[in-house]
């Protein structure tokens, strides 16, 4: 009962307090909110939607797991977004030029993929760990100069290939793609849902039951305390960062390995920062991002139903920027309404009790 | 101090006397090329319509607005019916996946032709064409989707980019001029070829100050007047007198620039000096690089209507008016005759025009 | 046996003799002067005379503004405690807000409707992170991600069925521009002469002097009185104290909530207040959707990047605005001559250090120097690609060079409760 | 002895009645009367979590009462904020400095305080004045994080005289000074109450108490049990009142040192920042098995940075450090963990526990690669059942007061906290304990058990490097006793016939006549 209340009541009443703030912006330009979320709900069922909400949540779901490694440490990677980028474009470059059999094929392209992340990150952690360059600055920065790295990667005179207006890189062989399961009309399942569902076992695995877990954890709550501790906190900062990025890396490759099979011009941008907000939204608990990353996806598919019924189809931004800032706000106040319980309780156990009890012995557990 | 060829501040460069000029191409027909013979309007009164936006939608005041002006004249000449037509918009950074969605969903409810505006929509393009073998689909800007149910309508940016080369040639003083590109990419880099091309082509030793506000991927150099404000205020510096921007909206900022100098700025896309929102600058720019967005739409809903869609050309060039330049304003009157003797030369194939930039 | 015996140990060794300090406005000119002499030698040594021109600088006074304002804003929130990563979004909201205000009134209107609406965004953080104790980050990506979305929503709504675009505002009459005259003519001179030194500096200096709009002389005079406001009040140091230490500030009956609301409000309402300058820009029409384009996030780098100081926040903006600016202006040739000037530079300090009997610091700097000179001698021209990030290239190598003496306020993004300190 | 007086409200500076503050799962304060007279110095004691710091917060204004009233000069008053207390006249010295580091001397105290007199001249004369009389001779210029911790307590003190206070509360100001320090604080105190001021007392340092109060007050339990007048009282008998037991002494009674070398240090070096002298020079030292080696120094002379440096949590410029033979000048601070270093740190919630963990979370703490709560192997798999156990073991032997050892380590009393650092310090057997300041600020129960469980693991033959403001407790444990000033150990002495008096004056540098040059 009290977890439901701490863990489940706070993202019910922000996405409430969301979809209400949502509604009257709704009513004010005059529309419909019943109809808008009618044809959102109803366009779940329409031709591949469904799958689609799933594909993207597992992107995101990727992409969200890689913020929350940093977050656990406080850091901010807010470098995804450049990470996985420069990663699915090398990655391309990489499995678009190989002849490899299948299997061994695939997994080089994801290591290939990997370790890119991981060293764009690696960039930010060295100067982090050696020159106390803040993270949140350096991965900003390095997010708009990879943009320049892949442009050029990209260009058709060094690995890119014109594809009538736009620019790709060669598309991957049939041995370097990740297989999906085919629901017909109904699209297709990447195959790599899969491999984000174990990353967030391998997340909680780590986390929770291992020795860096527990001095990720541990530098996160308290640098000295977790130093003392014999915790070498500028490793910690290092190998969380290279860990975030080497998972940012990933973030790419559903799509290039499950359906794209090359990096172009238009592959999509903004997925650094969808993780970011999916982190906060599930707090950093892999089954928590699950849950946000669905409902982000969610938004995002089923929003491209409100153009036919002339809803403008921004205010699925709205709902997405207010739901994040109101879980946040949510678990502090329901945080303070234990808080005030609690205080009720005890007061109520004193008055009942006799006064020479020790303070100790009434310890609420 | 030596003396550098370039000079720091404005208004040097080689005078307008030493910009040796070549003399028009005598038009090999005698007459200006005529364009390919219109079809005659069909009955389009049982058609549905979808249209698929790039990025911005209607009222961009460039190609996504082009095409939906093809779309409004078929609704007033064809007799189509404005309930049997739906428009969608892309969203910013979107996935392929919501490309498609949209594709399916115009498909789905029946539309039939759907037209795609945009390169980007020609990855979902081919699935969606692919599960609806039954509908008629067109991309516009691109050619790659090899579908027999689709249709691309692609422009030769070039040539018609090459005709305001050719103006901006003619009307320097400085014998220098300028070109913006927003995002540094293929498409872009057509109209830039074209450009310089042209410009060449009248005065050889012209120089031709070539900018991008951004690389490839990074598609804010589309959306940033102030970055185009200030390349632009580099070229007009650097002795520029005539500047042609492909930057989308950043090209207010290009205008705005060349209007403070008091130089010429030459438009893209559609007629810019016709539109509401650059009233104030419309006084120099001098002509425009038209990209008949509207007239491949028109002819492509006309043909889907008539059944027959093997008369629509290869390519919107010069030939079929699919490109060309605006007179807008009167600023090119003096110099039609040359600029029409070009574009009869490539009409006939005396000149062919580079797709790509000889050298960047 | 005594009870105490002392240890035959060597007199502790005395304290080195503390240098002769120079006073910060002091060090601030010959750090300009310096870099001047630099960029001068650099353009006359490699012809690349945009390096000190006046339009160069003109584009960089253009550039630097909305970065400067976003810096401020980020100045007001940190010194008050409160991290602003919601900078940029505040930015946005600014942008919107002085397009509706200005295209129905005028540009004054303009900016006092960037002020407020970039204010409401830092309300918004306000409430979040004081009031709700949320982190500080965390509220900061979603008021961006907010701010995107209520602009697009609004922009849909109010400004589409006049603009026809639902992406852009209608047009937004401007300032107009004046020049310092006529000292402003007098250096335009002294540039054309072409003279080494002094026609660079008249060009850096006049392109200060010409072009000017009331934005550029609001933001330029924000910064000593944002100084003068945060060091030399009682409102200051006790926003400040926020800053440093809320849990004594409190004990001592410094209401510690207000002041964060002033600082973040007052942070947003210069965020919102760089997003006019962005609407105002010449060269826009007004609002316009992206065209921020991260300049929030690059103000915040240029806070920190300034040590959480007015002058300092000034010079990590105009760093940026000017090499965004040359690079733009003068494409790759032109930051390929700035590595020229990096050379001379690491080769300076590298001297410089040496005298100093910095060994290992003159070591990395001859290194550095070396490096880059190769680099300068192999490439004819930085590729487009990285030349366009040449500013955001810069800022990381000078944070990575310097921010180890950097010093944020002591309780920045501390989450504070009202009367829960020890 | 232990009686309340009913006396007319006239007569008091403060009265507080009835005072109740319940916070979660805790009554801080219940139904707590107190009365100060005025001009007089009124001490307060109690055990940790006694509740002595809440009723002072809420006199000050800074959190407020559920129940009860507080009364100023007779009148009964109600503080929202400590600005309301500061007009009534009230000031607070708090038990941890309240000041920010990056602020000058000046800015500090004029933070606030900015009406009296502004921010400019006159404002700069009163605190020249004040600095006078409370005997700072820094310029009011300097940065507080240059202050030694004695400047920092002036600096603290004229704050509250700036706002011109006349009933002072000062919580715990003595826990850092030496005794020549806290002299000259008791001479200040008494000057200024011969000149009206009135001062609220609070020190676990009940021979201080006894030395400075003309009444006290003993809290147990946030309740108010009575109080004591400090002539006649003893310290035995005020501990009695406050707990219930015996006051407990830090005598080692026969010695243990045997020649087994477990630590030595040779010529330990410590850079300081560029261009500074070095923190710490040529520091030897040995400490054998069965050795409590003490070290004694004002703080700020480098007794933190030597303890860090030898726990490799600062890196050493030059010198070895060599555990029984093993040379572990270049081994990282697990390494030196695992090869049987205990590490009770000075400051418990910054260097010793995951706030917010679990108890069992925390007894990992340090031993996070070795059994019982590691598993080892590749992964590092951690055994959370046996790092349970072993800290339900911890709080049985230590007698840590938790109603479990799933709660937070911030639910517990700071005293608590400390026996659970000690106990996991000395679980895995060690070789060598390091303690900084084992008892600062921790109440004589919890202190008595510490040190019981020192003397009991010195026996079995652990070698101890103790660091300790506390020089009764100092000389009472050690075997040697090293005196550190400015980064050097510049003094032995004898524990068994050094006064503390004597120790303070080497550690000041202030050598007087005892000192023999060897
Ligand atoms: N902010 C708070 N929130 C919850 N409980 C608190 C808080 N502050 C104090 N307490 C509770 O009140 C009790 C009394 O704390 P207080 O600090 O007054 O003790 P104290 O007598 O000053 O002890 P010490 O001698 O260690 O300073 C603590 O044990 C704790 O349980
Ligand atoms: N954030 C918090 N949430 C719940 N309880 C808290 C919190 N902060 C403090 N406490 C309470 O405060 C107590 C510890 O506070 P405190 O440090 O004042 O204890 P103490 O005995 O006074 O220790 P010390 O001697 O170190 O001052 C615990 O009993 C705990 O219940
Ligand atoms: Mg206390
Ligand atoms: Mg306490």
């Amino acid at each position: 009962m009290n977890r439901v209340r701490t863990v489940l009541l706070p993202p019910a009443l922000a996405i409430v307090f969301a979809a209400l703030l949502c509604a009257v912006a709704l009513l004010i330009s005059g529309d419909s909110p019943i109809t808008a979320l009618t044809v959102m709900i109803t366009q779940v069922g329409e031709g591949t939607t469904a799958v689609d909400i799933i594909n993207s949540g597992a992107i995101y779901y990727i992409a969200a797991l890689a913020v929350a490694i940093g977050f656990q440490m406080k850091l901010f990677n807010i470098g995804i977004e450049g990470q996985y980028r420069l990663a699915a474009c090398v990655a391309a470059i990489v499995g678009g030029s190989l002849v490899l059999p299948p299997v061994l094929h695939t997994l080089v392209i994801i290591v290939v993929a990997a370790v890119v992340g991981a060293a764009w990150a690696g960039i930010a952690a060295l100067l982090k760990a050696y020159r106390g360059v803040s993270e949140v600055i350096s991965t900003i920065m390095l997010n708009f100069i990879a943009t320049g790295l892949i442009a050029y990667l990209i260009r058709p005179d060094s690995f890119g290939v014109l594809q009538g207006n736009n620019i790709s890189t060669a598309p991957i062989e049939a041995s370097g793609q990740f297989p999906g399961v085919s629901f017909g009309s109904s699209g297709t399942l990447f195959g790599m849902v899969a491999v984000a569902a174990l990353l967030g076992l391998g997340y909680w695995f780590l986390l929770n039951r291992t020795r860096f877990g527990f001095e990720l954890k541990a530098s996160g709550e308290s640098p000295t305390a977790a130093t003392a501790g014999g915790v070498d906190a500028r490793r910690m900062v290092i190998i969380a960062l290279v860990l975030s990025g080497a998972v940012a890396g990933l973030v790419g490759l559903p799509e290039l390995l499950g359906r794209d099979f090359a990096y172009t011009l238009t592959s999509p941008q903004g997925y650094g920062f969808t993780g970011i907000a999916v982190a906060l939204l599930g707090r950093n608990h892999p089954l928590g991002i699950a849950l946000g990353a669905l409902l982000w996806a969610f938004l995002d598919k089923s929003a491209l139903a409100l153009d036919n019924v002339g809803v403008p189809r921004e205010i699925v931004l709205i709902m997405q920027g207010s739901v994040v800032l109101s879980v946040v706000i949510a678990y502090e106040i329901v945080r303070r309404y234990e808080l005030a319980a609690e205080q009720r309780r005890v007061a109520a156990q004193l008055r009942s009790a006799p006064a020479v009890e020790a303070p100790t012995q009434t310890v609420a557990s | 101090r030596d003396t550098g060829t370039s000079q720091p501040a404005g208004g040097g460069g080689t005078n307008a006397g030493a910009c040796a000029r070549n003399s028009a191409p005598s038009a090999p027909g005698g007459s200006s090329a005529s364009p390919a013979p219109a079809l005659p309007n069909a009955d389009a009164s049982g058609l549905k319509v979808g249209l698929a936006f790039d990025i911005g939608g209607r009222g961009d005041a460039s190609f996504n607005d082009a095409a939906g002006a093809g779309l409004d004249r078929a609704i007033s000449e064809l007799g189509l019916a404005k309930a049997n037509t739906k428009e969608l918009t892309a969203g910013p950074n979107e996935s392929e996946d919501a490309a498609a969605t949209r594709l399916r969903q115009l498909a789905s409810e029946g539309y039939n032709p759907v037209i795609a505006v945009g390169f980007k929509y020609a990855t979902a393009l081919k699935t969606v064409a692919a599960e609806s073998p039954n509908t008629q689909f067109a991309i516009v800007d691109d050619s790659s989707v090899e579908l027999p149910n689709v249709t691309p309508l692609v422009f030769a940016e070039e040539q018609g980019s090459f005709l305001v080369g050719v103006a901006a040639a003619l009307k320097t003083q400085t014998c220098k001029i300028g070109f913006v590109g927003g995002v540094e990419q293929p498409l872009i880099q057509k109209f830039q070829a074209g450009y310089v091309q042209g410009a060449k082509a009248v005065a050889p030793d012209i120089q031709v100050d070539v900018d991008y506000l951004t690389p490839a991927g990074d598609f804010t150099g589309f959306s940033d007047p102030a970055k185009g404000q200030v390349v632009a205020t580099g070229q007009l510096d650097g002795g520029a007198d005539v500047i042609y921007h492909a930057a989308g909206a950043s090209g207010q900022g290009v205008f705005q620039a060349v209007k403070a100098a008091g130089k010429s700025a030459i438009g893209v896309d559609s007629d810019q000096y016709n539109i509401p929102g650059l009233a104030d600058v419309k006084d120099v720019i001098i002509t425009s690089m038209l990209k008949r967005v509207d007239v491949a739409v028109f002819d492509y809903i006309n043909a889907a209507a008539a059944g027959n869609l093997s008369t629509l050309p290869d390519t919107f060039d010069l030939k079929v008016d699919g490109v060309g330049y605006a007179t807008s304003g009167g600023k090119v009157d003096d110099i039609k005759a040359q600029l029409d003797a070009y574009k009869a030369a490539i009409i006939s194939g005396a000149i062919s025009v580079e797709t790509t930039p000889t050298s960047s | 046996m005594t009870a105490l015996t002392t240890a035959p140990v060597a007199a502790p060794p005395p304290a080195a003799p503390r240098r002769r300090r120079v006073p910060a406005w002091a060090r601030a000119l010959i750090v300009v002067a310096v870099g001047v002499v630099i960029l001068s030698i650099t353009a006359t040594l490699t012809g690349q005379y945009q390096l000190t021109s006046r339009g160069t600088t003109q584009a960089a006074v253009l550039l630097l503004l909305p970065i400067l304002f976003a810096g401020l804003g980020g100045l007001w929130s940190e010194r008050a405690g409160v991290i602003n990563i919601g900078l940029e979004g505040m930015m946005i909201l600014g942008t919107w807000g002085a397009a509706w205000a200005g295209y129905q009134w005028g540009p004054w209107a303009a900016v006092l409707g960037g002020v407020v609406f970039g204010a409401l965004g830092g309300l918004l953080h306000a409430i979040a992170t004081v009031t709700f104790n949320v982190n500080h980050i965390v509220s900061g990506v979603a008021i961006t991600l907010l701010g995107m979305g209520v602009t697009k929503y609004l922009s849909t709504l109010l400004f589409e069925p006049i603009s026809q675009n639902p992406r852009q505002s209608p047009r937004v009459e401007a300032f107009d521009t004046f020049s310092v005259q006529p000292v402003a003519d007098g250096l335009a001179s002294i540039e054309s002469q072409q003279r080494v030194l002094l026609s660079d500096v008249a060009g850096l200096l006049g392109g200060l002097l010409s072009g000017l709009t009331p934005l550029v002389i609001i933001g330029f005079a924000l910064v000593p009185i944002s100084y003068l406001v945060l060091w030399r009040t009682r409102f200051g140091l006790r926003l400040r104290s926020c800053g440093e230490n809320p849990v004594a500030a409190e004990s001592l009956g410094v209401k510690v909530a207000t002041y964060k609301y002033i600082g973040v409000v007052a942070s947003g309402a210069l965020a919102g207040l760089g997003g006019a300058a962005l609407t105002l820009n010449p060269g826009q029409l007004g609002y316009l959707e992206g065209q921020t384009g991260g300049r929030g996030y690059i103000g915040l780098a240029a806070m920190i990047f300034g040590n959480w100081r007015p002058g300092g926040l000034l010079a990590g903006s105009a760093l940026f605005g000017y090499v965004d600016g040359v690079q733009l202006r003068a494409g790759g040739e032109a930051v390929h001559g700035l590595l020229y000037g990096a050379t001379i530079l690491a080769v300076g300090l590298a001297v410089l250090w040496v005298a100093r009997r910095r060994w290992r610091a003159a070591l990395v700097a001859a290194v550095v120097g070396a490096v880059v000179y190769v680099v300068y001698y192999s490439i004819d021209t930085v590729p487009r690609e990285f030349a366009a990030y040449a500013p955001q290239l810069v800022t990381l190598l000078v944070l990575a060079v310097a921010s180890q003496r950097l010093r944020p306020p002591a309780a920045d993004g501390v989450e504070y409760r009202r009367g829960e300190g020890d | 002895m232990a009686t309340s007086m009913a006396t007319s409200a006239a007569e008091y500076a403060v009265e507080l009645a009835g005072i109740t503050k319940r916070f979660p799962g805790v009554v801080a304060n219940d139904d707590i009367h107190l009365q100060v007279r005025r001009g007089e110095v009124h001490a307060l004691c109690g055990e940790n979590g006694a509740g002595k710091s809440t009723l002072m917060k809420i006199l000050y204004g800074m959190q407020q009462p559920d129940e009860g009233t507080i009364s100023v000069d007779g009148r009964i008053v109600r503080f929202r904020s400590p600005s309301d207390a500061i007009k009534a006249g009230i000031g607070m010295v708090h038990q941890h400095f309240m000041l920010a580091d990056n602020f000058t001397v000046a800015e500090n105290i004029l933070l606030g305080a900015e009406g009296l007199l502004g921010i400019g001249g006159a404002a700069r004369r009163r605190i020249a004045e004040l600095a006078a009389t409370v005997g700072l001779e820094v310029a009011p210029r300097v940065l507080v994080e240059r202050l030694g911790v004695a400047d920092r307590q002036r600096v603290e003190i004229i704050k509250v005289l700036y706002r011109g206070a006349r009933t002072v509360i000062l919580d715990e100001p003595t826990a850092v000074l030496v005794p020549q320090e806290v002299d000259e604080l008791f001479d200040t105190l008494r000057t200024m109450r011969a000149d009206g001021f009135t001062f609220l007392f609070i020190s676990h340092k009940l021979d201080e108490v006894r030395a400075i109060a003309d009444s006290i007050t003993v809290i147990r339990r946030g309740t108010s049990v009575g109080t004591a007048d400090p002539a006649s009282v003893t310290s035995r008998q005020l501990a009695e009142m406050m707990v219930g037991s015996e006051l407990p002494s830090p005598e080692t009674r026969d010695s243990t040192v045997t020649d087994r070398e477990v630590l030595r240090v040779e010529g330990l070096e410590l850079a300081g920042e560029s261009g500074a002298r070095p923190v710490l020079a040529g520091i030897d030292l040995v400490v054998h098995a069965g050795e409590v080696l003490g070290i004694a120094g004002v703080e700020g002379n480098g007794q933190t940075e030597l303890v860090e440096t030898i726990m490799g949590m600062r890196r050493a410029s030059a010198g070895r450090v060599v555990l029984g033979g093993r040379d572990l000048s270049q081994a990282s601070t697990l390494e030196r963990r695992e090869a049987g270093i205990g590490y009770v740190p000075e400051d418990r919630t910054r260097h010793g526990l995951l706030a917010t963990q679990s108890l069992w979370a925390n007894r990992m703490l340090g031993h996070q690669s070795r059994p019982p709560v590691s598993r080892g192997g590749f992964l590092g798999l951690l055994d959370r059942v046996a790092a349970r156990r072993d800290t339900e073991r911890i709080v049985a032997e230590f007698d840590v007061r938790t109603p479990g050892v799933d709660v937070p380590a911030a639910a517990l009393s700071g005293g608590n906290q400390q026996k659970l650092v000690v106990g996991r310090e000395l679980s895995g057997d060690p070789v060598l304990l390091i303690a900084s300041h084992p008892t600062r600020g921790v109440d004589v129960g919890a202190q008595a058990r510490i040190w019981e469980e020192l003397r009991r693991a010195r026996a079995r033959g652990l070698a101890v490097l103790l660091v300790s403001a506390d020089l009764d407790e100092l000389i009472g444990l050690s075997d040697t006793i090293k005196v550190m000033l400015r980064g050097t150990l510049v003094a032995d002495a004898d524990p068994a016939t050094v006064t503390p008096e004597s120790l303070g004056a080497a550690m000041t540098g202030a050598d007087d006549s005892e000192a023999v040059p060897a």
